[in-house]
Formats: structure tokens, sequence, C-alpha cells
């Protein structure tokens, strides 16, 4: 299997192809068997993959266009490993739990599409075949929030692609730029990253490219004040969009972060870091608090999302170890989180056909088993030990309080904010006494919404007790770039603060 | 010095002519100025030493398109004045002088092109249309057989969409003023 | 084996938290909360054993579970330290964890959520014992939090209780209470976390061990901020002033609950860490007699407002954060055994009055005036006695067990010569037992009140009471264990003995204090003894409202906190949000939309206009073009 | 003496009467005429520049261009026989079909 990447990349865009010809009836098996392959495959990929390599694994490089260096080129390391599973994993759970009646079949072959996109986004190592899938991955969404979306779709639909579409416009003159100057410096060209990195740039390039790259990351991420789109296209997306959109296409803009932006400039990012956690601080408290403002279960989760990418920004421009590391668990972490979170808001819609806070109460005593999970996602939500989300957030945050003790204690604010609108949704919605007659009609999860749930419950709490397998190999890539970083900064406070880790300096 | 003079005369009358053919209602003026200018422009041709060039001129323009327009002339009624709302002419007068201001100036303006080395020159001891006729048939070959199936297109196009109902006279057929006529009060 | 009895004694109850949950949904299993109780008695049997094991070695016992979080330089591990300090808590919580399980098993007779319960106390037990056994700083944290979220769902256990205004029911609903706690629990946990980050990244660990045998080398401000951050830490978990409203508020969950997280064991999770911290507090002088002047002002300010709660719950839990005010003071003043000492006797008396206001609540059908009460001495004499020892422990009384721990601390306040925290102090040990007999007599003694609302009080069942006896048996006697105890845990923890000076007054400052608790008494005996005399001109004077109503905090923080919180988020998703943030977008595409609109008029349809158009942008160019053939 | 300048002048002010020409008539047949008066502006520019720089590569432009005209009346003149059977009309503005 050694195109297991391409395979993994392509693999559901063709069954999605053939997913045109398969009966109406089946089409969802269909999408599930092919979800659970693919799933598994990209266990496989785990199960393959070599921990204790730090580089880039399973490379596949076959040239596209030579004269331009335009390849494709392909390979993991430990930082896009676990993302890509995530992409899977929650692809196949939002199937199993999907609650579409209509055009079953149409949204099988586009969630298929999507995943081959989200796959793909994750494993390019040459930015041209990176741009490829990033761009690409705005049309299934597009489709997804603007057919099956609710009754303001088309509005959030053209929001969310314009909106995103017109930042990865400014990310491609930044990656053509970059381009540009590797053919100046080197006399050929490429757009392969790895040979990017090599590449040391002058400061006030790297500070150019670095605001070229930022405009198109943070406007996926969502930055603040680039997060509009994210609650409008959240409150019409069907659940399926939702848990994809704040699972997998969010984290696409702090891969790129880790991918791009810190290991190229170096110095641009250490300079970045101050404005970056501002906004990142802004992020936090300022969504926590509107997430308190909210009426509708679902946009307290959709600005709860753009909270917590708040702490992930925060913990990737830690510039140590612990920071980085921390922030991509914390990817997995809020994909999972969220993802399930969505889910659950989802379940509830489909049978109360209403998001309003107001209309619930009191669900905890005819949903024992619904509020059960949901109470172990909230406390994963909000940073309890022991759960998945508290190791993220925990490094995240020990991570930056080397960079500034203040701004630590700004950004630690979210671990009350978030209990505050967390527990504000439990208790308007599961707590009190009943006072919707509707709800006491409700019946508890059935079998399939309770099976693709308890995985994911299983996963937030096994890795929140055992996260080692996840975090060593993410923790050796992180070492290595930072590593790899400090070596290549230029201005001398670049290199103070830029920090390799000691394990490293004990190996060499 | 006879160069001299036929410039500068041709040049006064190809200016007028063209003059004419662009202000004048007149159809039939305009055509005749046009052709006319035509064969003037053929002379500047000649003076420049394209002799096959010159004599394309005449045959393609003056023989060729020129007894196109008159067939096609025969289409419309060319006899009348041609009635058009030539509004805003200011902008367009303006336009058209700066537009030559401005080429007049960067023409006039010399022209630093010393470096500009001959891809085909031409040969002094060979005639012009056999110099002509070595580069065309050489380097330009592809160009100049697209160009001839170019051609061939065009003119089949030509038929085509003229020949369409050629059966119906325009100016006599009753029917086919009926048609005109209705169409005329649609609108 | 030592490993296997900490494995045990660790796991025992995360069993039977699981085994309960299980049967969590289904209707009320007796055997569940048999199980669960039988396998908190096997985590006490093994705490117990292990104690005589550090008693006879004197060696702490370390585990190694497993590795957490590796990442970049930090390495957390699972890992375990059973020293005098943890044996300590430990014997102290599976002992009162235990009997407050089986108690539970005759007081949650009758609800519906009976087994869901069994598997919350028990996880309660778990995370409690995490807490208290780990030997670095950020499984205490798990401990920490763990014990947050259990206290969080014990507190809100009756969650379909609606909400009602504060007039009615100053806790206004079960969630809303666990609500309160929780978030403000967070708001010290984030100190706490801040703590642990400042100890990691100069010390470069979070084993205590390691961090301990660093701080000398460490600049002072360093140490003052840490102890300062672990201190914040510490006051959320023990509702140290500001951050007391929500145990008081906590009362709303069943009363076991109470007693165990919210008087024996949790809320003094605060005092452990200090004394387990003590290398680190014990070189900040000023953060340390900060501690204490906090801790003796809120042994005041908590006694205060128990004078005149008519509460029965609401009463002892003023008299723990009181109390928790005490152990502050011992260990802010360095007497860090003394704090212990105190924490261990506390736990044994406070859970048995709060376990006998429990029965009294169960007869009296969930009433908990006590100005409804009275009289009730003749129909439960059991109880009656539980509470009445314990509220002797309580007031200090002479042989109980809160005679010698807390006069301990009162005569320490004296020796470190800080005589206005000693004078506080002994003034309150007098409204100590003030307030405790205000409640024995109001609910014991007296005219029979409730008869006037139809209740019919039964006595508790016989297990249960049995069950309550180790307690009482404990508040009797712990007391005398005193010099014992001083030897065992000061192999670990710094020794702390009066001056020469305190020693000879020592006959004199104990009689002082004894003068107070007995005159608190009499005091009591004679205002309530005879029942209750309402003077309504007394209870509309200002100081009896101003405490009546916490001198208003909760109402304050209602409207100096969360109302303006919700009224800034309100505005800044109405306003700034969707008005400010979310208008510059759509203006940006808006301008993009109408200036195509506005430029589609230029699509006429007429040829001419466009090559008008087509010519005024060729001669553009050209112009351009020209232009930059001159400049250029 | 003559230079290329003369000539390239004599282009450019033909270049704008036709201009002058497209912008002006509404009529589809004189705005043929006046683009066959730019078309050979540029012819005469093309042939100026191949005599002075001793280069057959503008009198090649200028062939072509004299084909693509001759190509561009063919079917020019038919669409214009087509337009005026359909509206009996060849004013511009009586075609403005495609208002937007």
């Amino acid at each position: 299997m050694e195109n297991i990447l391409s395979i993994l990349v392509f693999f559901p865009a063709v069954a999605g192809l053939l997913g045109f010809v398969v009966d109406k009836k089946s089409a969802r098996a269909y999408g599930i068997t092919v979800a659970a392959i693919e799933f598994l495959l990209s266990l496989w990929l785990w199960f393959s993959f070599d921990s204790a390599n730090a580089g880039m694994q399973f490379v596949e490089m076959i040239p596209l266009i030579p004269d331009f260096g335009v390849s494709y080129y392909l390979g993991v390391d430990g930082i896009s490993l676990f993302i890509v599973i995530m992409a899977t994993l929650m692809t196949l759970i939002g199937m199993m739990s999907m609650s579409i009646k209509e055009n079953v079949k149409n949204m099988i072959v586009t969630l298929l599409f999507l995943e081959m996109t989200m796959v793909g986004v994750f494993v390019a190592l040459d930015a041209i075949i990176f741009y490829l899938f990033w761009e690409l991955s705005l049309v299934p969404m597009l489709y997804i929030v603007g057919a099956w979306g609710g009754p303001l779709r088309v509005y959030a639909a053209i929001k969310f692609f314009l909106y995103t579409f017109a930042g990865s416009l400014i990310m491609l003159v930044g990656l053509l730029f970059m381009a540009y100057v590797y053919h100046n410096l080197t006399g050929v060209w490429s757009f392969a990253i790895t040979d990017w990195y090599a590449m040391v740039l002058p400061v006030n390039y790297q500070l150019w490219l670095f605001a070229a790259f930022f405009i198109g990351f943070a406007i996926k991420v969502p930055m603040f004040p680039f997060h509009t789109w994210l609650p409008y296209a959240h409150g019409q997306a069907p659940t399926i969009g939702s848990v994809i959109l704040a699972a997998v296409l969010l984290k696409m803009g702090t891969y790129g972060f880790v991918r791009f932006s810190l290991p190229m400039f170096p110095d641009a990012s250490v300079m970045a870091i101050t404005p970056i956690a501002f906004i990142s601080i802004i992020m936090i408290i300022y969504t926590a608090m509107v997430a308190y403002a909210q009426k509708d279960i679902k946009q307290v989760i959709a600005y709860s999302s753009v909270s917590h990418m708040g702490i992930i920004m925060l913990g990737l421009f830690a510039m140590n170890a612990e920071g980085i590391s921390g922030s991509v668990f914390q990817m997995l972490a809020h994909g999972i989180v969220s993802g399930a979170l969505f889910m659950l808001v989802g379940m509830i819609y489909d049978r109360m056909h209403t998001k309003e806070m107001s209309k619930f109460g009191g669900i905890a005593a005819v949903m024992p088993k619904y509020a059960v999970i949901f109470g172990i996602m909230t406390m994963a939500s909000v940073g309890l030990p022991l759960t998945m989300g508290f190791v993220g957030e925990f490094l995240v945050l020990l991570g930056f309080y080397e960079i500034s003790p203040i701004m630590t204690i700004l950004a630690g604010t979210s671990i009350i904010l978030g209990a505050v609108y967390m527990l504000s949704v439990l208790k308007k919605t599961f707590f009190g006494p009943i006072t919707n007659e509707a709800v006491k009609k409700l019946k508890d999860l059935t079998p399939l919404e309770t099976w693709s749930l308890v995985p994911l419950v299983l996963i937030v709490i096994w890795l929140g007790v055992y996260p080692k397998p996840v975090l060593e190999p993410i923790d050796n890539s992180v070492k290595a770039m930072l590593t790899f970083m400090h070596e290549k900064a230029i201005t001398p406070e670049a290199k103070e603060i830029i920090k390799v880790p000691q394990t490293i300096m004990e190996v060499k | 010095m006879y160069e001299t003079i036929a410039f500068y005369l041709f040049s006064a009358l190809t200016i007028g002519l063209f003059l004419i053919t662009v202000m004048s209602k007149n159809v039939l003026y305009a055509m005749t100025s046009l052709a006319a200018g035509m064969v003037l422009i053929s002379g500047f041709f000649f003076i420049l030493g394209a002799d096959f060039l010159g004599v394309v001129q005449l045959i393609v323009y003056v023989g060729a398109i020129m007894a196109l327009y008159s067939f096609a002339m025969m289409f419309f009624d060319a006899t009348r004045d041609i009635k058009e709302r030539n509004t805003n002419s200011a902008l367009v007068f303006a336009l058209g002088g700066l537009s030559a201001l401005v080429l007049v100036l960067m023409f006039a303006a010399p022209i630093y092109s010393e470096n500009i080395k001959a891809l085909y020159p031409m040969h002094e001891s060979i005639g012009n249309a056999q110099d002509v006729g070595i580069v065309l048939f050489t380097k330009y070959l592809v160009p100049f057989e697209v160009a001839a199936v170019m051609l061939l297109v065009a003119m089949i196009a030509g038929i085509i969409l003229a020949g369409k109902k050629m059966d119906q006279s325009l100016t006599e057929d009753l029917s086919a003023d009926d048609e005109i006529l209705t169409t005329k009060d649609a609108k | 084996m030592m490993e296997t009895l900490v494995y045990i004694a660790l796991f025992a109850p995360f069993a039977g938290s699981l085994f309960a949950a299980l049967f969590g949904m289904g209707k009320r299993q007796v055997f569940v909360g048999i199980v669960a109780s039988a396998l908190l008695f096997i985590s006490f049997v093994a705490s117990v054993m292990l104690a005589i094991y550090v008693v006879k070695t004197g060696t702490p016992i370390h585990v190694m579970m497993m590795e957490w979080i590796n990442a970049g330089d930090i390495r957390i591990p699972f890992g375990f330290v059973v020293d005098q300090v943890s044996v300590t808590m430990m014997v102290v919580v599976t002992l009162v964890s235990t009997v407050v399980h089986i108690y539970s098993i005759g007081y949650m007779d009758h609800d519906k959520s009976f087994n869901r319960f069994f598997s919350y106390l028990s996880a309660f037990v778990f995370s409690m014992l995490v807490l208290v056994m780990s030997d670095n700083f950020l499984g205490l944290f798990i401990g920490w939090e763990g014990v947050g979220v259990c206290s969080w769902l014990l507190v809100g256990f009756w969650y379909h209780k609606p909400d009602q205004p504060r007039e009615v029911n100053p806790s206004i609903s079960p969630s809303w209470a666990a609500n309160e706690a929780f978030i403000m629990n967070r708001i010290a946990d984030l100190g706490m976390l801040i703590g642990i980050f400042i100890i990691y990244w100069n010390t470069g660990t979070l084993q205590y061990d390691e961090v301990f045998a660093q701080l000398p080398y460490l600049p002072q401000w360093i140490l003052d901020a840490a102890a300062i951050a672990l201190f914040i830490g510490a006051m959320g978990k023990s509702a140290q002033f500001p951050l007391h409203t929500w145990l008081t508020d906590a009362m709303e969950g069943p009363t076991p609950v109470s007693a165990l997280i919210h008087a024996a064991t949790m809320v003094t999770a605060g005092v452990f860490l200090v004394i387990r911290a003590n290398p680190l507090f014990a070189m900040t002088p000023e953060v340390s007699f900060f501690i204490a002047a906090l801790g003796t002002f809120v042994a005041f300010f908590a006694a205060s407002m128990a004078l005149v709660n008519r509460d029965l719950k609401r009463i002892i839990a003023f008299s723990t954060l009181s109390q928790l005010g005490y152990m502050f003071a011992a260990a802010g003043l360095g007497a860090y055994w003394i704090a212990l000492f105190h924490l261990a006797a506390h736990a044994f008396f406070k859970a048995l009055l709060f376990l006998g206001a429990g029965n009294v609540m169960h007869a009296m059908h969930d009433e908990l005036d006590i100005f409804k009460m009275g009289g009730l001495k003749k129909v439960m004499k059991w109880t009656y006695l539980y509470m009445g020892i314990a509220s002797l422990a309580l007031a200090g009384i002479p042989p109980f067990a809160g005679f010698f721990s807390k006069d301990a601390i009162i005569e320490t306040a004296f020796n470190e010569g800080t005589y206005v925290l000693w004078i506080i102090l002994v003034v309150t040990a007098g409204m100590t037992a003030f307030y405790s007999f205000r409640q024995v007599f109001l609910t014991f003694w007296g005219d029979e009140r409730y008869k006037q609302y139809g209740i019919h009080p039964h006595e508790m069942y016989k297990f249960v009471l049995v069950a309550m006896s180790p307690l009482a048996v404990l508040a009797i006697i712990a007391g005398f264990f005193q010099p014992w105890f001083h030897e065992f845990i000061t192999t670990l923890l710094p020794d702390y003995e009066m001056s020469h000076h305190t020693h000879e007054l020592i006959l004199v400052l104990t009689a002082i204090v004894l003068a107070f608790a007995v005159g608190g008494i009499a005091l009591a005996y004679k205002m309530y003894a005879k029942g209750l005399k309402r003077d309504p001109k007394v209870e509309n004077s200002f100081i009896y409202r101003l405490l009546a109503n916490q001198y208003y905090i909760p109402q304050l923080y209602e409207e100096m906190i969360s109302k303006p919180y919700a009224m800034i988020s309100e505005a800044l998703w109405q306003k700034v949000d969707l008005k400010i943030v979310d208008a510059t977008v759509d203006t940006i595409a808006k301008f993009f939309y109408y200036t195509g609109d506005g430029v589609r008029k230029m699509q006429t349809g007429n040829l001419s206009n466009y090559l008008n158009w087509m010519a005024v942008g060729g001669v553009a160019l050209l112009v351009v073009a020209a232009l930059s053939a001159v400049i250029g | 003496m003559i230079g290329l300048e003369h000539y390239l002048i004599v282009s450019a002010i033909l270049f704008s009467i036709g201009l002058v020409g497209v912008l002006r008539r509404r009529n589809l047949l004189m705005l043929f005429f006046a683009t066959e008066v730019m078309l050979n502006a540029v012819n005469i520019a093309f042939a100026a520049i191949s005599h002075y720089y001793n280069d057959l590569t503008g009198q090649m432009f200028a062939f072509f261009i004299i084909a693509i005209a001759a190509s561009e009346v063919a079917v020019g003149l038919g669409i214009l026989i087509v337009l005026y059977k359909k509206y009996g009309s060849l004013d511009l503005d009586d075609l403005a079909s495609m208002k937007g």
C-alpha cells in the first residue's frame, strides 16, 4: 500500500461518482459503507505510521507541470495524520446519524466529495494541490448549506462561499509570490511545501507573505472580526453540515497556520504574536459573551466554536512545543466535541423542530441518555480534566504563559466564560420543570443515534485519560518543526522566543 | 523627391477621402471615396517598396471587398440618405482627436529601436513578390493555410447567411415586404 | 502489596460509581446503594491499612500508574503518593463517605433517582481521593475539577425544581445553585491553573517533591505570585470571601451531599492545598499572613451570618465557612498540623451535624425553617443526642473534639503575637457556641411549633442511626488523639510549638475561650430554650436584616456581575456582532452588489454605446501607455 | 526626406478618422466602412515599419490583415443582410435588444 494517501484521497471521490448509479434506497447504506472503509483505511495509516519519525511519511510525488515545479505531492506527519483520521471519522459518524430524508443520494455523493477535499487538504504537500483541495472544499459545503439548509440557506451559503473564497484568493497571491521568490532565490520553480521550508526569507518579505496567508487562514478559522459567516452557516446548515464544518473545515485554517505560516515565516510569526494573541483573546472573551446571549441552542455552539478556535490560535503562537502540540491536540478535541454537540443539537431539532432554548426545559427527565451524553460533551467542551478538551486547553494556556502571563490570564477566562454559557445551556435546556407539552412526548435516543455518539464519548474520555498515542506523534513533529524554525529564524528576538524543547537538545 | 511629393499628395488625398467616407450621409459617396482611398493606400505600399502587398490591396480591397460592398448595397436602399442620430459628437471627436494626438505624439517621438533586428530581412537582389512568396510559404505556411481555411469558412458563412430566403426578393416580393412590415409593426 | 492497597483504596469508589451508573437510569435498587457502600468500606479499610503502614514505617508509598500528558518538556504522570498528610485525608474522606453512603440508603429511600445518586456520590469520593493522593499539582487539579463536577451534579441533583425568586428561596433552584457553585469554583480554578503555570515555568516540573526542592532557588516575587495564585484556587474550593456565596446555596443538594461535600471533604480541599504546599507558603510570610487574616475574617463574617439565619442547613453551612476560616487562620500562621487536625476533627462533627440535620429534614418532610420546629427531642432522641454532641464539639466544649483543635488554633493566633486575630477568633468562638445552640434549642427544645403546620415527625431508620455512631464517637474522642497525631504528622509537616510564654498562659487563654463558648451557650439557652420569642423590633433592625440577607452580597453579585454580564453579552451580540462586525461585512458585499447593479445600466444594448465605452477605455489605456513611457 | 514617423503619423491620423467613424455612425454599413479605414491605417503602419526596418514580417502581417478583412466583410455582410431582412433597418438604435 504505497499509495495509501492517494487511495485515501480519491477513494471517496471515485465512490462518490459510482454513488450516482446506486439505487436511491440503498444510497445511505452505501455512503456509510464507503465512509467506514475510508475510516478503516485512515486507521491503517495510523497503524503503519512511524511515531518516532517526525518527518513526512507515505510520501508520494509525481511531477505534474515540471516547468513550474508543480507536482502531485502528498505526505503526512504527526500534525496532519490525526486531523485526517478525525475527518474520516466525523464523516462516518455524521453519515450514520444523518436525519435528512430528501435527496439522500445527492447528500451522500456530496459528502463523499467533501471527504476527498478534506483529506486532500491535509495530506497535500504541494501548494497548488493544497490550494486546489482548499477551494474545492467550498463547493460541496456550498451545496450542503444551500440545498439542505434552513430558511435563510441561500444567504448563508453565499456568504460562507464568498467570504472564505475572497480570503483564499489573497492566500493564492501569497502562494504565487512565494513560488516567485523561490524561483528568484534558487532559479528553479517549486511549489513543494518542503522546498519552501528550506528557504530563508528576509523579514519584510516574511511580513507581507504572512499577512497574505493570514487573511486566507483567518477567515477560515474564523478569527475575529472575520467570524460572522460562521453563525449564519451553522444556523442554516443541516446537522451534518454543521458537524463537518465545525469538526474539520475550521481546522483547515489553523492547520494552514501550522503548515505554512509558522515554519515558513518564523520571524514574522514571532512579530505577530502580540496582535494575534490580542485577536485571540477578543475571540475568546467576546464570542463567549455573545454565545451567552444566544437564544438558539445551535448558535451557542457555533459561537463557542469561535471561542475555542481562539484558544487554538493562541496555542499556535506560543512558540513552544507545549503550546503548539496542545493546540493541535485541541483541534482534534474541538472537532470531536463540537461535532458531537452539533449532532446532539440536530437530534433535538429533529424531534422538536425548534432550536429555541426557551421551548425546552426539563429534557433531562424525559431523555436521560441524551442528557448524559450532552453533559459529557459539555464537560469536555468546558475543559474538564480527564476529557479530551482539558489536555489541549491546559497545554495551550501553559505554553502561552511563557509568552505573556497577563494574556494567559485573560485567555484563561475561557474556562470561566465557557462554563457560564455551556452551563446556562444545560440549565435552560435540560433542567427545571417541563413547561412545554411537546417536551413530555419526547423519545430518548434511538439505538442508531446512541451508537453514533458513543464512539465519540469513548474517544473523548480515552484521549482525556491517555492522550499519549495521539499526543506523542504530534509532539514529535512539532518539536522538529520548532527546532527547524529556531535554526531558520533571522532576528535575534525570534531566535530567543522560539523555544526548542530541552528533550531535543539532549538528544543532540 | 518624387517620393516626398507622392507621400504628401497621397496623404492629403487619403485623409480627405476617408473623411468623406466617415462623414458622408450618402452611402454611395462613402463607398466611392472609400474605394478611392484604398487605391491611394496601395500607392503608399508601392512607395514603400511593398509591391506585392500593393497589388494584393488593389485586387482584394478595391476589387473584391468593394465589389462585395456594392453588391450588398443592392439589398439595402442605397440611394436614400442615411438618417442617423449622430448625437454626442463632441465626445466622439474629442476621443478621436485625443487618440490621434496621443498616437502622433508617440510616433513623433524618437523611436529607440536600434537593436531591433530583422527576422526576415528583405533581399534587394530578388523582387519583392518573390521575397514575400519565399517567406510566406516557408515561415508563415501554417498561418497562410489557416487564413485560407478561414477565407473558405467565411465564404461559406457569407453564402449561408445571405442566402437564406434568397428566392424571395427583398424589394420586389410582396410577401417579403409584408414580412418586413409586420416585423416593423411589431416593434 | 502496598501498591495494590493504594489502587484498591483509590479505585474501589470508582468501581462503585460505575456499578451504580449501570443502573443509573433504572428504577430504585437498594443493592446499588449497598454495593456502593461496601466498595467504599473496602476503600476505607484499605486506607486504614495504609495508614497503619505509614505510621509503622514512617515512609511514604509512591506509585506511578501511567503517563498522562507528555508534550514538549512537560511530563505529567498519574502518580499517587500516600504519605502522612494524604493518608490522614484518605482515612477521613473514606470514613465520612462510608457513613454518608450508608446514611444515604436510608435518606434517599423514596427518591426515584436513587441509583444515580450513588453513582455521583461514589464518583465524588473517587475524585476526592485523586485530589488528596496525587503526587503532582496537575493530578491534584484533576481531582479538584472532578470534585467540582460531582458537586455540580449533586447540588443540582433535583434538577427538576423550578427557579424561584430570591425572597422565597435564597438559592433560587438546585440547578441555579449548582451552576453558581461550578462557575465560582471555575473562577478560582483559573487562579489555580495560573499557579500551576508559574510553578511549571520556574521549576520545570509539577511533582511536589521536585517543586519543593527547587523553591529555595526561586526569587521571592515568583514564590509570592505562585502562592497567591494557588491560594486563589483554594479560596474558591473552600468558599472563602469573596467567593463564599456558593456554599450556602449549595445546600439545595440532598443533605448527605451537604454533609460529605460541603462540610467534611471537598470544601476542605483548599486547606489541604495550603497544607500540601506548605514549603511554598512557609517561604511567603506576607501571603501566609494574608491567608490567616482572611481566614479570621471569614470565620467571624460567616459566624455573624449564622447568628440570625432560620434555615437549618444554612446555619450549618455558615458554620462550615466559619470553621474553614479557622483552618486557614492556622495554616496561614504556619501551624499546618493544627490546621490538618482541625480539618479532620471538623469533618467528623460537621458531617454528624449535617446528617443529624438530614434526619430532622427527613422527619419534617423537607421543612428547614427552625422557627417551625421545636420540641423535637421527644420524638427524635438519637438525633438530638448526635446533634447535641456535634454542637458541643463545634462550640469547643471539652472534652469534645472541637475543643482541642479549635483551641489550638486560637492559641496559635495568640502565640504569633497577632492579637487582633486572636481577639476576633475568640469572639467568633463565642458566636459559634451561640448559633449552634440557638439551632439546637430551637429545633429540639421548647414548644412543638411544627404541630401547627400539620407535620408528624418520626425518628430515622435504625441502621442509619447506627451508621452515624462512628462519627459521634469520633466527635467525642478525636481530641484525645491530638498528641499522638502531632507526633505522627510532624514527621512530614513542619512542627509548630507554642512558645514558652504562651505555654505559661495556656490555662488563662483556654479559660477565656471557654468562657466565651459557655457564655454563648448560656445566651442561647436564655433566649431560645423556652421556645421561640420573636421580637419584631430586633428583626426589623438594620443589622438583623443585613445579616439575614448575607450582607446583601448575593444581591450585589446579581446586580453588579450577573445582570451586567448578561446585558453586555446581549449588547455585544445585538449591537456589536450584528450591527457592527457583520454589518461591515455586509456593507462591503453591498458595495459590490450596488456597484454592479449601478454599472448594469451601461448595458444599454446599443452597440454604439458599447463602442463609445470601448473607445474611452482604449484611449485611456493609450494615454496611460504614453504617460508611462514619458515618466518611465 | 520622408521618414518612418511620417508614415506612422499618417497612419495614426487615418486610424483616428476611422475611430471617429466607428463612434459616430449608427448605420452598420457605415461602421463597416469605418472599420475598413482603421484596418487600412494599420496596414500602412505595418508596411512602413517593414520598409524602414528592412523586415518582411510587417508585410506579412499586413497581408494577413487583408485576408482577415476580406473574411470579415464576407461574414459581416451576410449578417447585415440577415439583420436587414429581420428588422428592416441597419441602424444600431433600432437593434438594442441586449439591454441589461
